[in-house]
């Protein structure tokens, strides 16, 4: 049997709560070479995604993440908001009604959250940004999700940190972090870190599952 | 952190709920917060609407008006607004005209404000929009997010606000408000940072002797920083990129704007724009019209920036046509 | 100290270089050091001059025009001007219909008016005073200086414009005067010091979690230090005794001010302005008008004052009059 | 033989030379209990003075005081320009035309200075203003002058220092102090302070003459 909505759910609890208390870190990145906000702005959004999570719970996992994608663009504002927004929006329409979720379902999902995002801020790899966190964590998911969903999840959520801290040396040319030139190198870049929580959240609920 | 505010995550709200009981013969404040001109949608008439994150006071919500903007929509501080505002601001202000989205060049503006475009474009309204990127301090780049959108986002609502008053239709209004963009540049520079009330202490440190050079306006440090100069040196140093870039020649004609950054005393700004009208003279620029004080602001930050914006008859004429805003009043 | 200055005393003469360069189509400025109506004098129009320390900006030179103020008189930061400015400003505006002074309640300011007066009658000119002194923080008494004169002044300056304007003469103009220090009243608080440039360093230390309750218009430490507080019990400790002192009762109109000490956002200022209305309104006074922004400021602390003055139809008419100066611009 | 117009101008020049000094001592004090500038206004007003002694030093006390007196009024502003200014006119009006001052002329014209500042800024003894400092300086030298000048002049200058500290516990009663009610209590009054720095400058200059 594959993934519920209830594991699902389950992650999404945990990104919200490890969201909450990254809060303040993820603000003081994004003052570096930001506008001190993306803790504060991803917080407001996941307590706003908390509150439908109960009423979510028992139905389609597709419904879910597309509720959390409006939620996200509802409440968040900044850049992260119709970015994260989009990726769950596009994470719950690939997973459309299906009843029963397989570990490729999610892999394919995700890659299309991630194909959503890529073409919403037009950032390349390197422009020090979520996606490269995002990207390498995807790719391994899509490696290894068939083989073994756990070890996979667990390769996935490496992958983003190591993507993290992989353009932290870089100069940022996308979002605020671009307006530093030079400065922004040697900064952790705040989306990226975020990034990461998601996919550390996603292999800590779902890989007892699938 | 020493404000004047309650709860921090109420100061937008409750800021709002004062505008509307401060300035109820201008604007209306409506759920989800926007600020909407009192007698809007005016039909035949094309909206224009701004938006951004709070902290910028008196921009946009000070602006929102006869002459000026029929709507603002104000995001958390320094956190562009969300597309439910925008699309709510666009339907308010909607008079069969079509309306037009006055966007800074922040990604996240940007984002925020396409997908409302595209909500509204799905029920049928007219909706056009226009990017002002005018900050010099950085450089223009395809790869890049490009320019911010600073100062002359304010210019560029006033004109293009007087020319939807007088009834010109979406395609002028817009393509006004690209001319606007294309004549006009900006530069600031920060003597301290700000606090955004969530985050609870300044953005960045900065020594007594210190100040930043090509700032934006979300409290963010900027390209460079330098060891303290007089108000002579700074203005220099902000007036001549903005010079070069366009470049501003001998001959033209332009509005002046010197803005405060929140903190720093008007005394301090007319200091500044002696030296201003001292360095366009040498170049040969004429100040045909000019704008002193705080209107687009970092919150409590000190310093200034510098608009010039090149002028023609036609922007003379609709700068100087009636606005009756909170902010911004003549002619009326 | 981080300001947009040159020499520190070189400030005021430059920022009103810059003042005379920016505002050209309102007012001139002369030596010594003040500033004039562009069309003064006006004939048989009774001349209207305020005066005092600058660092208040944009009071006074920031209310010279029509409507309003006729000259300004602008001392060192913070220090009353000297008589040759008052005797020169009350020269410049006579139009042979008298002159009005109108005074803030300093020590220094009353006795440097003062011997302008005697000079300008000399000359035959015919000149009246109004001492201003609306601060509740002060406990009136005939053996101390007495209250201070603060945001009540902005009102007066105002009002007083219109009814000159409108060629009321010398007596009416001061009796009128009269009427609006009777019936406003004032009470500021600060959140941080703010530096006197030729000074250099703050004029007083102040904790993170501390405030000034009942401070002037100079810098200078309030009646009293309190722990920091939130902005709707500091407003509370503003208003109450506002209301109190003159006092302020059901059924009245009033205008209310709520003002920046030049360092406080314009967001806060309207957070205050909300919960001040939520006050008034639970008293029965109703708020016929309102003025929101910095306009008698201490160069950048960071603070506000609440100013309430008593209308009637007369004062609202004045009020509403057209005015067209620098900082307050109407009707026009 | 008297006083000279020289010894006068030294005893300006000495004044000047030590409010320069007091400078920021006198800023610092009106910091605590007013708005900051009573020793940039004071150094302001007598470096306008300096420039205009070496024209004066050859002619009549009287037209040299009458001179400083205008001078402080249209340069110095806030409280102690007009109160200086009259302080030094009186004195200068009181000597007249006198090509010969003797100590007792010096003495009277310091009353009718002081008589000029009392009936101008309407300050009573304890009001704690400069006038504390003063009063009891000029009653020393009353006391004294004709009998011993130079003895009288180091009294009258330590009288005006004991005036000074005397009313620093006191709450001002006029001026900006009083505006700090209790809170004035424990802080020296700045125009006391420069009061006797005048003081110290007649007793170091005249007590030669005489
Ligand atoms: N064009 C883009 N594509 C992908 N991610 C982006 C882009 N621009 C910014 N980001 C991400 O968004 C993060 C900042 O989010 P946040 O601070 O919430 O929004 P804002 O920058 O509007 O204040 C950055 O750290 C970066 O990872
Ligand atoms: N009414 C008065 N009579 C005599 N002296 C006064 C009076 N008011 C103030 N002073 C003196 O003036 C001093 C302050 O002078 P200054 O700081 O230069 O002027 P201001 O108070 O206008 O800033 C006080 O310390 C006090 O000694
Ligand atoms: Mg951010
Ligand atoms: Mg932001
Ligand atoms: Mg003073
Ligand atoms: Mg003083």
């Amino acid at each position: 049997m594959g993934i519920t909505t209830a594991d699902f759910t389950a992650a999404l609890e945990t990104f919200a709560d490890r969201i909450r208390d990254a809060r303040e870190e993820l603000t003081a990145l994004d003052s570096a070479i930001g506008d001190a906000d993306h803790g504060i702005n991803m917080d407001r959004g996941m307590t706003a995604v908390r509150e439908h999570l109960p009423t979510l719970r028992d139905g389609q996992a597709g419904a879910l993440f597309k509720q959390v994608g409006r939620t996200l663009i509802s409440t968040v504002g900044g850049a992260s908001g119709p970015l994260y927004g989009t990726f769950f929006l596009r994470l719950g329409t690939a997973l459309g009604e299906a009843e029963d979720v397989s570990p490729a379902d999610v892999a394919r999902g995700l890659r299309a959250g991630l194909d959503g995002i890529v073409g919403l801020g037009k950032a390349n790899l390197d422009d020090k940004t979520m996606v490269d966190a995002m990207t390498p964590a995807v790719e391994a998911l899509e490696a290894g999700a068939e083989a073994d969903f756990a070890t996979a999840l667990a390769a996935a959520a490496d992958a983003a940190a190591a993507g993290r801290d992989r353009i932290t040396p870089l100069v940022a040319r996308k979002g605020r972090a671009s307006y530093l030139g030079e400065r922004s190198a040697g900064h952790q870049d705040p989306g990226a870190t975020s990034a990461t929580i998601l996919f550390e959240a996603l292999r800590d609920q779902l890989g007892r599952a699938g | 952190m020493k404000k004047l505010i309650n709860l921090p995550d109420n100061v937008v709200d409750e800021a709002l709920a004062g505008v509307a009981l401060a300035h109820a013969d201008l604007v209306r404040v409506e759920s989800p917060n926007i600020v909407v001109r009192k007698d809007a949608p005016r039909q035949g008439k094309v909206g224009v609407i701004s938006g951004g994150g709070s902290g910028h006071e008196p921009m946009h919500g000070g602006f929102v008006g006869r002459g000026m903007l029929d709507a603002a929509c104000p995001g958390a501080v320094f956190t562009s607004p969300v597309p439910d505002q925008m699309l709510a601001a666009t339907q308010a202000v909607n008079g069969g005209a079509g309306v037009l989205h006055i966007v800074k060049n922040y990604t996240g503006d940007i984002m925020n404000f396409e997908l409302a475009a595209e909500l509204a474009r799905a029920e049928g309204i007219d909706v056009e929009a226009v990017v002002i990127a005018d900050d010099v301090a950085v450089k223009d780049s395809l790869y890049t997010a490009g320019r911010r959108g600073v100062g002359g986002t304010v210019l560029a609502e006033k004109i293009v606000g007087a020319a939807a008053e007088e009834g010109a239709d979406l395609a002028t209004v817009k393509a006004l408000c690209e001319k606007v963009q294309d004549n006009v540049r900006s530069m600031g520079m920060a003597l301290t940072s700000c606090t955004v009330p969530a985050a609870g202490k300044p953005t960045f440190d900065i020594g007594d002797d210190e100040m930043e050079i090509g700032i934006g306006i979300h409290g963010e440090p900027g390209r460079e920083r330098r060891k303290l100069a007089p108000a002579d040196e700074i203005t220099e140093a902000l007036a001549t990129p903005i010079l070069d870039d366009l470049p501003f020649q001998s001959g033209d004609r332009v509005l002046a704007f010197v803005n405060g950054m929140g903190g720093t005393p008007l005394l301090e700004l007319y200091v500044v724009y002696r030296k201003l009208a001292e360095i366009l003279d040498g170049r040969g620029v004429t100040i045909a019209r000019n704008l002193v004080g705080n209107y687009i602001t970092s919150l409590e930050m000190a310093g200034c920036s510098i608009t010039l914006l090149k002028l023609d008859d036609e922007l003379i004429r609709l700068w100087d046509a009636p606005v009756n805003t909170p902010a911004l009043r003549w002619g009326v």
